[in-house]
């Protein structure tokens, strides 16, 4: 990677300290222990999410989203004019750019955005343009821009609930508003919406030959998934029955939603 | 859109002259009068230290990572500290995704100066061992809403309590035991957009600052005295109207003390 | 505080108008500012007669007022309006009606890259300028394409201008020597047309050095320029 | 004080280089030039600035002295007088940087292109040790005064006690009356050598 | 490289898909023609080459010696390089083809990541100090539709040709310990890859799905799922991608399909991996 | 590998070949049915693809369209396991710019760039294997692919290398010689009136070699052109005979019949 010289120079290697941990121990201890997890929740429940819509004064629209400790960002710009169009097309166009902060991961990221975080990015358009009516907006573009502050397990489901919500608050026309859950399998039971320590990660030594971990992000009303996304050996068998509680998470997330716009546009009303 | 509206996006300076003749500003603060400024600490439990402060709208969080590498030859026991601006397209409709823009990359060297003339953490205390390993605080700053007065709300996160890990011999790492480093000094900045030489106003918002021909910012420091003075062009100042900035900024420097100290005891 | 002929630096206030009574017309390089006015270019404070008062300063880059002759090259003669480059911050415009018996159908033959000798018509600096051939009745008086042949190179304004001056011998002495056709053209481009190119070089070259010299310094040095010139090729 | 030479590079439309004990800066200005589409005012002439430094390639520390110069610029330049063009302003530093040396070259290359400005401005880098020649550290102020010895621009680094900010100021003023004068006989040096003919 | 096709033309592929009855002739499950070459490039120390129908892949594995993660001292590492070379297009000129290799390779090290596909101890040299790097570079000759399934297909069969040499751990005088590589060609070790998943991606076009999409028919797909199949029918990772939605139960339908299908392609390379183990070595002069 | 022998006592090179002596050439016309021209060639263990795309109309705006000639535009990549070590080479690194400037030069003294004025000839060249002289076998392979895409030719450019091993000029550098150290001089030849199209030599060579140098250079263009006309004609033999027979129906099989060499 060419030096960055648009930032101050800055030390070529450094170490972080947490990756000199060498305590295995944390992540061998099964994450279910009699059917409580590691912070007591039980294996279908969520965690406390707080959502809060217009947070941003200079975007279109912009939501903020804690779930437990996952705090993701988002703002939302246009439709505005596209400057250089590469094909003349009727529908409007959207584009969306997922970022980690660098402070938000135990291991400190880049400020460039590297391949995960483009590839990420993707999916987040692949998951959005099913709702979205680009016919509304037709040569104009909306841009939606995802920051994840804090990453405590599932950070890219929150980053697709803030989008949505976000897009809402920019009055965007939609045809349903997506909600995405995780499912993580550890061989043994399913657990909804997992912690970061309680993520699947190749790196540990797997418990089960079979683990792995589900997202899905459901369009409640329509009733279709319009992002699918799973990592890890799983069945088919277990692959459907994380399917559906996903969705089932999906739907209660979404009555959750309802009442944080229904309060937004009853105080924007009065 | 009623005739008030009109003549604003006709006429938006004289517009302002209006409401600066009667001593007032459109939104209802006072000349020398900052907006309400919140802060809370330690939102972010991977970073090191990390605080979010919001004046009025402008809304900026930063995150200290702290990380190890081997010092410079020059300084074989001194830290090294890496301040960054970031202005991601997410915080305002004017910038697009890409490399930092000239306003970013300003505001990152601004705060690296005042970080190294007011010496607010002793480059020593970051030794772990001489001329092997040293401490390099990644100090970055992340803009959420850009509406005006980047600097203050920036220099103000400085002070996030870093916690920082105990080494012994060859490097292991102990996770529990956390030292927070000590902070030598608080600088706190306060900015002013001067309209016409005697027109001067405190802590302007995005608008202010493009009708304004010049703003500047003047950092005190805990003894309040003066750490910066930061003055690109503008409208030109004497001594006298110098002074009486510097006493208003005293009193900003004072109350915005006080809250942070409740922010970071809470 | 300063007075006729005084060098003025910029924000030099100036207030002895005390030549005139009256009204006072500021030229190019004073300004008012509010009661008094002052000095924006670096320069000398000039005076003529009735009223007019300017700063003197030199330039290099061309900044176009109305008409005044510039020698321009074409950079686009395609379609209504040719660009021409003059030196200033934008390109002039030149239709193809401003020739000399231009008519619809009849179009003059200007390529890519010719060189054009023209008035400055309209010189706005809220506008593009736009250059004419022709004058009022229709006639060109030398103006139009210039002939293949000639060498054109940059000079300073300041140059250009003395050149321009009608006292000023040095045109009149190289003139005296040998058979040349020459246009100083305000925009400090300079036109110069001999029988062989040795020759127009060493006038180039004369002019060029002739730049500090005042006017009758100026006859021995042409006469010297002229027999070295000679003495070289006999 | 400094020696100052004028048109040292030729192709541009003024140019100056200012050589101090500390420093020693090359200064080129492009008076009014096209202007990229993007950039364009309709009204006035829009700024441009670039620095490089003697060595390596330019990152934050020279965008900073660009927006410096380029805001003082914009108050001092008359820009009215040449809307929808570009006024380009580019400095080589051949020795270490010190802004002030960069400032005053900036001033000269504009008064060599003849470029209209409401009033000259005179930089000044005030040091500890300048006021009273006790202290050691070598924290320094810098001024930039307008002919009134009003305030244009300042950046300082290192901390400054209040008292000491008006010593820095009245020291300022003096030292700017004498380059003032410095840049009336240098001008005048050229403007003599064009004017003798 | 989506080929343009026009409205109607659509219309008529997704309608003759929605019958069973696809363009080329094929049922909706078949794969098209697959030919297969090992060991195409000397220099690797394994390579493949894969025709799939009128999609060409290469693929090239060298093995280097590296320090492991801190993480995980003991094993090896795996590094995915996709380079979409721009003799498939001229659209892949510079960077037009950047994203496309981003979405490959991090398919590829998802569906790589977990243990049971490649047994990445036995790439471990020293603990905590040094050991095998597979660099696995992949270049994109030409895409005539479902690129990925190519891709996994090429990998596998570079995978199967890889040949590591052996390596014998001595310790040097001052205690450490030091890596010897032997040099007679001949002992090499190699890993067992019949455990690597293989991509199967099922397009939606209508009502109907389709394995083994062309360029034409891929250009009318509004949803599509890529699923990395095992041989023994588990799935190590997939995906939904393109902007359309689907049902929850096509979602569940088209699993079924991948799974079954994944299989039997499974057989049909292993079969052809042992073929072409000894055929002669023809390379692009066929 | 200075204590390699390059030149055995019976003067045998380490491949066991003569000093003037080529590596064995395999060239294939028309690899890639879904592009314009397409061409394989194997020089020993070199290994190269090129492909052509064009004459079609200029990307990038008017700008760089040319109104009396046509623009060539060259990319060169090297995969990344074409060489010993493995290394991902940047496609925008300085050489391969460089080394695509020198493709662009090479091909407009070959193509007769007049005919196709306003329009745009891509030509994509990509390395497979690579054992030395890479810069000639990609040269060789353009013109096949050239000829491959019916595109009129002045000449078939050849592209040659030479190096001097123990006051020995030795032609068709491999890999070994090329990193021994010694100046490689690379020659890319017109041969029906004998101009030289492309010229450079790396390293430092004493004068009076340079001669000698050259000609053996020249020799191997003149053999490797010959070697090429072979095979192109073969090419079209098999394929004419297919045009004038009723032709088979082919499923994917593009026809390339007819390559126009002026």
């Amino acid at each position: 990677m060419p030096t960055d010289t648009k930032r101050l120079p800055v030390p070529e290697t450094s170490i972080c300290p947490s990756t000199l941990i060498e305590d295995i121990s944390a992540k061998k201890l099964p994450l279910i222990s009699n059917n409580k997890r590691r912070d007591d929740r039980l294996c279908t429940q969520l965690r406390h999410v707080y959502a809060k819509l217009k947070v941003i004064s200079q975007a279109q629209g912009s939501a903020y989203i804690e779930i437990g400790n996952t705090k993701v960002i988002c703002s939302v710009y246009g439709p505005r004019e596209v400057k250089k169009r590469d094909e003349f097309s009727m529908d409007g166009q959207l584009c969306c750019d997922f970022k980690f902060a660098t402070f938000s991961c135990p291991q400190r990221r880049s400020h460039l955005s590297d391949n995960e975080e483009k590839e990420l990015s993707q999916q987040l358009l692949n998951a959005l343009s099913p709702a979205v009516c680009l016919n509304k907006f037709p040569k104009a573009r909306v841009e939606i821009f995802a920051l994840v502050l804090e990453n405590d397990g599932s950070a890219f489901s929150a980053a697709i609930n803030c989008a949505s919500l976000a897009l809402v608050d920019a009055s965007i026309e939609l045809y349903d508003i997506p909600v995405a859950a995780c499912v993580r399998y550890d061989g043994v039971n399913l657990i909804v919406d997992p912690q970061l320590n309680e993520e699947y990660s190749h790196q540990e030594s797997n418990l089960s030959e079979e683990n792995g971990q589900v997202l899905v992000a459901y369009l409640p009303v329509l009733k279709q998934i319009s992002a699918l996304n799973h990592v890890g050996c799983l069945s088919s068998k277990v692959l459907n029955q994380s399917m559906k509680l996903c969705i089932e998470a999906t739907q209660k997330m979404h009555t959750i939603f309802q009442e944080c716009i229904k309060e937004k546009v009853k105080s924007i009303m009065d | 859109m009623e005739s008030a509206d009109q003549f604003k996006a006709v006429q938006p300076l004289q517009y302002y002259k209006r409401f600066l003749d009667q001593n007032i500003r459109p939104d209802g603060r006072r000349l020398q009068e900052a907006r309400t400024t919140t802060v809370n600490v330690n939102f972010c439990t991977h970073a090191n230290g990390s605080a979010m402060v919001r004046i009025g709208n402008t809304t900026v969080c930063c995150g200290v990572k702290a990380e190890i590498t081997t010092p410079s030859v020059t300084q074989p026991n001194d830290g090294i500290i890496v301040p960054n601006v970031d202005l991601p397209p997410l915080c305002s409709s004017a910038i697009q995704s890409g490399p930092p823009t000239d306003y970013a990359q300003t505001s990152t060297k601004l705060i690296d100066d005042i970080l190294v003339s007011s010496n607010l953490i002793e480059k020593k205390d970051l030794c772990i061992v001489p001329s092997k390993y040293v401490w390099v605080l990644y100090c970055d700053i992340v803009c959420l809403d850009l509406d005006g007065n980047l600097i203050d709300a920036s220099l103000l996160i400085k002070l996030p309590v870093v916690s920082v890990n105990e080494k012994t011999g060859k490097l292991e790492y102990d996770h529990a035991k956390t030292t927070s480093l000590t902070l030598r000094d608080e600088p706190i900045a306060t900015t002013f957009a001067a309209f016409d030489s005697d027109a001067i106003i405190m802590d302007p918002t995005l608008e202010e600052e493009n009708l304004c021909n010049g703003s500047f910012t003047i950092t005190l420091n805990k003894e309040d005295d003066i750490c910066s003075l930061f003055k690109p062009g503008g409208t030109e100042l004497d001594n006298q109207k110098l002074q009486n900035c510097l006493k208003h900024c005293k009193r900003r420097v004072n109350s915005v003390r006080s809250l942070m100290q409740n922010a970071v005891s809470s | 505080m300063c007075d006729i002929g005084d060098i003025v630096l910029p924000g030099d206030k100036i207030d002895n108008f005390v030549q005139s009574k009256g009204k006072v017309l500021l030229g190019p390089g004073l300004q008012r500012d509010g009661e008094e006015v002052i000095a924006v270019r670096p320069g000398i404070f000039k005076y003529r007669e009735p009223n007019i008062y300017w700063i003197e300063s030199h330039q290099k880059r061309y900044v176009p007022s109305k008409d005044e002759d510039v020698i321009g090259v074409v950079t686009n003669a395609k379609g209504e309006l040719f660009k021409v480059d003059i030196g200033s911050s934008e390109q002039a415009s030149l239709s193809y009606l401003n020739f000399e018996g231009a008519t619809k159908r009849n179009r003059p033959d200007v390529k890519n890259g010719d060189l054009v000798y023209a008035k400055l018509s309209i010189a706005d600096k809220h506008a593009e300028c736009e250059l004419t051939c022709v004058d009022r009745d229709g006639k060109s008086k030398g103006k139009g394409c210039l002939p293949d042949g000639g060498f054109m190179f940059q000079v300073p304004l300041h140059l250009a201008h003395k050149l321009r001056h009608p006292d000023c011998p040095l045109l009149k002495y190289i003139g005296k020597e040998t058979a040349m056709e020459v246009i100083a053209a305000m925009n400090g481009r300079v036109w110069i047309k001999s029988r062989s190119a040795r020759e127009t070089i060493a006038i180039a070259n004369a002019i060029s050095a002739a730049e500090f010299l005042n006017y009758d310094k100026m006859k021995d040095f042409v006469d010297n320029f002229m027999n070295e010139l000679y003495l070289g090729s006999s | 004080m400094g020696i100052c030479e004028f048109g040292v590079i030729t192709k541009a439309d003024g140019s100056a280089r200012y050589i101090t004990d500390k420093s020693d800066a090359i200064c080129a200005v492009y008076g009014p030039i096209e202007v990229k589409l993007s950039k364009e005012l309709i009204d006035r002439s829009s700024i441009e600035v670039q620095v490089y430094p003697k060595s390596g390639n330019t990152g934050p520390p020279e965008r900073l002295v660009e927006t410096i110069i380029r805001t003082t610029l914009d108050s001092v330049v008359l820009t009215k007088y040449y809307p929808r063009s570009a006024i380009s302003v580019i400095v080589q530093l051949k020795h270490d940087f010190d802004l002030s040396c960069v400032l005053n070259s900036v001033c000269l290359a504009l008064l060599d292109a003849a470029i209209p400005m409401k009033t000259m401005f005179s930089a000044i880098s005030v040091s500890k040790s300048d006021l009273d020649n006790s202290c050691l550290n070598d924290s320094t102020m810098n001024f930039v005064l307008d002919r009134n010895y009003k305030v244009l621009t300042s950046y300082s680094n290192g901390i400054w006690k209040e008292d000491e900010l008006k010593l820095a100021l009245t020291f300022a003023t003096k030292k700017a009356e004498s380059i003032f004068e410095f840049y009336k006989s240098s001008i005048e040096r050229k403007l003599l050598k064009e004017e003798r003919s | 490289m989506d080929v343009i096709l026009s409205k109607s033309e659509k219309i008529f592929l997704t309608h003759g898909i929605e019958e069973g009855i696809r363009e080329d002739g094929r049922a909706p499950d078949d794969y098209r023609t697959i030919d297969l070459e090992l060991s195409v490039v000397p220099n690797a120390n394994g390579s493949s080459r894969i025709k799939l129908g009128n999609s060409d892949v290469l693929a090239g594995v060298k093995c280097e010696i590296g320090e492991p993660d801190p993480g995980r001292p003991n094993e090896g590492k795996i590094i995915f390089n996709v380079d979409c070379s721009a003799n498939a297009g001229t659209e892949w000129e510079g960077r037009g083809g950047d994203d496309l290799e981003i979405e490959i390779s991090e398919f590829l090290s998802k569906a790589y990541s977990n243990k049971s596909c490649l047994d990445l101890q036995i790439l471990g040299l020293i603990p905590g100090e040094q050991c095998w790097h597979l660099y696995i570079d992949v270049l994109i000759l030409r895409n005539g539709g479902n690129i990925l399934d190519a891709v996994s297909l090429a990998v596998k069969s570079a995978l199967y040709d890889t040949e590591i040499p052996k390596v014998l751990i001595k310790m040097s005088e001052k205690g450490q310990s030091e890596v010897e590589l032997t040099d007679n060609p001949s002992d090499y070790i190699i890993m067992s890859t019949e455990n690597c998943p293989i991509f199967v991606s099922i397009c939606k076009l209508g009502k109907g799905h389709v394995v083994d999409a062309t360029a034409k028919e891929s250009a009318c797909t509004m949803a599509k799922i890529v699923s990395a199949v095992r041989k023994d029918g588990m799935i190590t990772a997939s995906q939904k991608k393109c902007s359309g939605s689907l049902q929850e139960s096509s979602v569940l339908e088209m699993y079924e399909h991948c799974r079954k299908v994944g299989m039997e392609l499974n057989k049909t390379l292993i079969s052809k991996l042992s073929e072409a183990k000894n055929a002669p070595i023809v390379g692009f002069l066929a | 590998m200075a204590a390699w022998e390059l030149l055995k006592d019976q003067n045998f090179r380490l491949d066991g070949r003569k000093p003037t002596e080529l590596r064995r050439i395999e060239t294939r016309l028309g690899v890639f049915p879904n592009a314009d021209g397409s061409a394989y060639l194997e020089q020993g263990n070199t290994k190269v693809l090129a492909t052509v795309y064009g004459p079609h109309e200029v990307k990038g705006g008017r700008g760089r369209s040319n109104p009396d000639k046509a623009v060539i535009n060259c990319q060169f990549s090297k995969s990344a396991f074409s060489s010993s070590e493995r290394k991902t080479h940047m496609k925008f690194g300085r050489n391969s710019s460089e080394t695509n400037q020198h493709l662009v030069q090479a091909l407009n003294a070959a193509v007769m760039s007049h005919l196709y004025a306003r329009c745009q000839i891509d030509v994509y060249v990509e390395i497979v294997q690579s054992d030395g002289s890479d810069f000639c076998a990609c040269l060789n392979a353009s013109t096949l692919a050239l000829i491959d895409a019916g595109i009129a030719l002045k000449d078939i450019v050849t592209c040659c290398s030479a190096t001097i091993v123990d006051e020995k000029s030795v032609v068709d550098v491999n890999y070994v010689e090329e990193s021994s150290g010694s100046a490689v001089l690379i020659v890319g030849l017109l041969p029906k009136d004998e101009q030289i199209a492309y010229m450079q030599m790396k390293g430092r060579l004493h004068a009076d070699h340079l001669e000698k140098l050259l000609d053996c250079a020249v020799e191997g263009c003149r053999n490797i052109n010959n070697i090429l006309k072979e095979r192109i004609g073969e090419h079209l033999k098999t394929h004419s005979s297919h045009f004038t027979l009723t032709r088979p129906a082919t499923p994917g099989r593009a026809e390339r019949s007819r390559p126009a060499i002026a």
